[in-house]
């Protein structure tokens, strides 16, 4: 079981936060569901880069070799993404007050009844 | 197309998905496995440029260009949010009132200001060495700017932040990195080469060549651009008030913490 | 041990996203996504990731759950606004 | 395995899945209460977890979390201080559940540190993690509604 379920885990955080941004009544909530699906990347990412036994890739406090480590390479992915997604996520976050300035509402429903 | 219809379109979908994910879980390396070919290589080159945080050796010398991208994502991020919520014509400023904030949350966040602000300078010199660097402390370094505002109030926060001097420091960040790299084709070498610099002595501060001096452009950045983002969020919140608002009344700082 | 710390973590990650999405109302919802945050950062911890730990903590713990506030505010003033103005409308109008 | 990683898994499982329910349920005050509680159930598994797994960097992350998790609070408090004005207090239970919690795992991982710079960054931390959960606990029983605001 163990050998799948960080995968089967990382699908489900996708798949929910897809679920909620589809059905999703409130733009803000919207993007709070897209923060999920972020997640979900991040989660498959470094279960791929896991190695049983090791530990982090940070020489800090052991000499080389001395014990197993994981993929650092994965890691970097995951690490410049956290980041830059949350500046992504501010960058939705501010159409979606553009959004509500324009057409007074959040619900994407009413929006595109609005454009007819 | 009707709610009901697309609801269940959503669900035929979902369920594709979830079927193509599970069969190719499966088929997937196994959780933990010891086969790893990428990850050894990248220990074993950032050991040899005396990187003792390998993460930090691959984003910043092993894969520095891509993180170029990445950095370059976030500057035109943060771009589009100061474009998008700049003041509008049929918009005008008002002076938000003085927040009343309980004496010891004042005191406790005043203290933890510059406590938090060098934590997140350490996390960013230590980045080559411990978990850490220019990403994680920027913003970490940014968020303690911020505890002014929760132990004063926004205009305490405006006075000390020269918000146009933080919009050139995110830009400055972006073109360090740039120069940077530029420096490693001068020095005859490729675009952002870790090989301006001696490698130094494994596991000390100035160890790593190029990557403490990208972690430190990439740390300002991320530091200015969060300041920048968020001194844009609390100007629409606070401070804004659209065209219908009544001069008199503000819902600004009013609230107690 | 290993196994049974990343398998809790794991299903406290998949709760909290459920949890996440569950939770309509957006301020509310930015209290779960900060214990998202904190979920994720005790996951990549155990998954011997503490980089990528502290990435997501400095920006799940208090980065975003602001940006969610502030435009929850923003949108919810605007609708104020939108309200008084035709309050004031009407009035004119009588 | 070791008896740090074992704590940290039972703190996880008996700690944050309580947390996890009242941030999602309940009255807005109890969920705000809840999420100050879990920022300081996961400073305190990852302090277990670094000794767990003999990583003394992995406190930095610790670190961090005591840090920034009583902002996360303050700005809810400071936020959502108008609209949670009517719900119930928490008792002072929540209180001095923070406090010996802290104290039941910062001491003994203090004891097996023995003296040292590692020492002192524990005890560091430990004391930036109850003060922060104090404070942020205090501002959030003094977040009151609008109405009562004497402002306009």
């Amino acid at each position: 079981m163990m050998d799948v379920l960080p995968y089967l885990v990382a699908a489900w955080v996708f798949l929910v936060g897809c679920y909620g941004l589809a059905t999703s009544r409130n733009l803000i909530h919207a993007v709070g569901c897209l923060a999920v699906c972020q997640a979900a990347t991040y989660v498959l990412l470094l279960a791929v880069g896991y190695r049983k036994g090791g530990t982090s890739p940070v020489f800090a406090d052991f000499t080389p070799g001395a014990r197993a480590v994981v993929d650092p390479v994965v890691q970097a992915l995951a690490l410049t993404d956290v980041v830059v997604g949350a500046t992504v996520t501010a960058l939705l976050l501010a159409l979606v007050i553009q959004v509500a300035k324009r057409h007074h509402t959040l619900d994407p429903d009413e929006l595109s009844e609005l454009r007819g | 197309m009707n709610r009901r219809l697309r609801m269940w379109v959503l669900l035929l979908g979902l369920a594709g998905t979830a079927a193509l994910l599970v069969a190719a879980a499966f088929r997937l390396p196994a959780f933990g496995t010891g086969f790893h070919p990428y990850g050894d290589r990248a220990v074993h080159e950032a050991l040899a440029r005396q990187t003792a945080n390998t993460v930090a050796a691959v984003n910043f010398d092993q894969r520095a260009f891509d993180t170029l991208g990445e950095e370059t994502i976030l500057f035109a991020a943060v771009l589009g949010t100061v474009v998008l919520l700049r003041q509008a014509r049929d918009e005008r400023h008002v002076e938000p009132a003085p927040a009343d904030v309980a004496a010891p949350v004042r005191r406790y966040a005043l203290v933890l200001l510059p406590v938090t602000l060098v934590a997140g300078l350490y996390i960013v010199a230590h980045g080559q060495l411990t978990p850490g660097g220019g990403f994680q402390g920027g913003v970490v370094a940014a968020t303690a700017l911020h505890l002014l505002y929760i132990a004063v109030d926004y205009r305490a926060l405006e006075r000390i932040r020269p918000l146009g001097l933080f919009e050139v420091g995110d830009a400055a960040g972006e073109a360090a990195y740039l120069v940077i790299g530029v420096a490693g084709l001068l020095a005859g070498s490729s675009y952002l080469a870790n090989t301006i610099l001696p490698h130094g002595t494994f596991n000390t501060l100035s160890s790593g060549g190029t990557v403490p001096l990208l972690n430190a452009a990439i740390g300002m950045e991320v530091a200015c651009a969060v300041v920048v983002l968020l001194a844009r969020f609390l100007d629409q919140a606070v401070e804004i008030e659209g065209e219908g608002a009544n001069e008199g009344e503000n819902e600004g700082e009013g609230e107690r913490t | 041990m290993a196994d049974v710390l990343i398998a809790v973590a794991l299903l406290l990650v998949a709760a909290t996203a459920t949890a996440a999405v569950a939770v309509r109302d957006p301020a509310r919802q930015a209290l779960v996504l900060s214990v998202l945050g904190l979920t994720l950062t005790l996951l990549f911890t155990v998954l011997q990731a503490p980089d990528v730990a502290l990435s997501q903590l400095a920006v799940g713990s208090a980065l975003t759950p602001l940006l969610i506030l502030l435009s929850v505010r923003k949108a919810r003033r605007r609708s104020l606004d939108q309200v008084r103005a035709e309050k004031e409308a009407e009035e004119g109008g009588t | 395995m070791n008896a740090w990683l074992v704590a940290a898994a039972v703190l996880m499982v008996a700690g944050l899945g309580p947390v996890l329910w009242c941030v999602a349920t309940g009255p807005l005050r109890r969920r705000v209460a809840a999420q100050n509680t879990g920022t300081l159930l996961v400073c305190l598994v990852l302090l277990l977890l670094a000794r767990g797994y003999a990583r003394p960097p992995y406190t930095d992350v610790a670190l961090v979390v005591a840090l920034l998790g009583p902002v996360g609070t303050l700005v809810y408090a400071r936020l959502l201080g108008p609209e949670m004005g009517d719900d119930p207090q928490q008792g002072p239970l929540t209180k001095a559940f923070a406090v010996i919690a802290s104290a039941a795992v910062v001491l003994p991982l203090c004891v097996a540190e023995g003296p040292g710079r590692s020492l002192v960054k524990l005890l560091l931390i430990g004391a930036i993690l109850v003060g922060g959960n104090l404070i942020s606990s205090k501002a959030l029983a003094g977040a009151r509604p609008k109405e009562a605001d004497d402002h306009g």
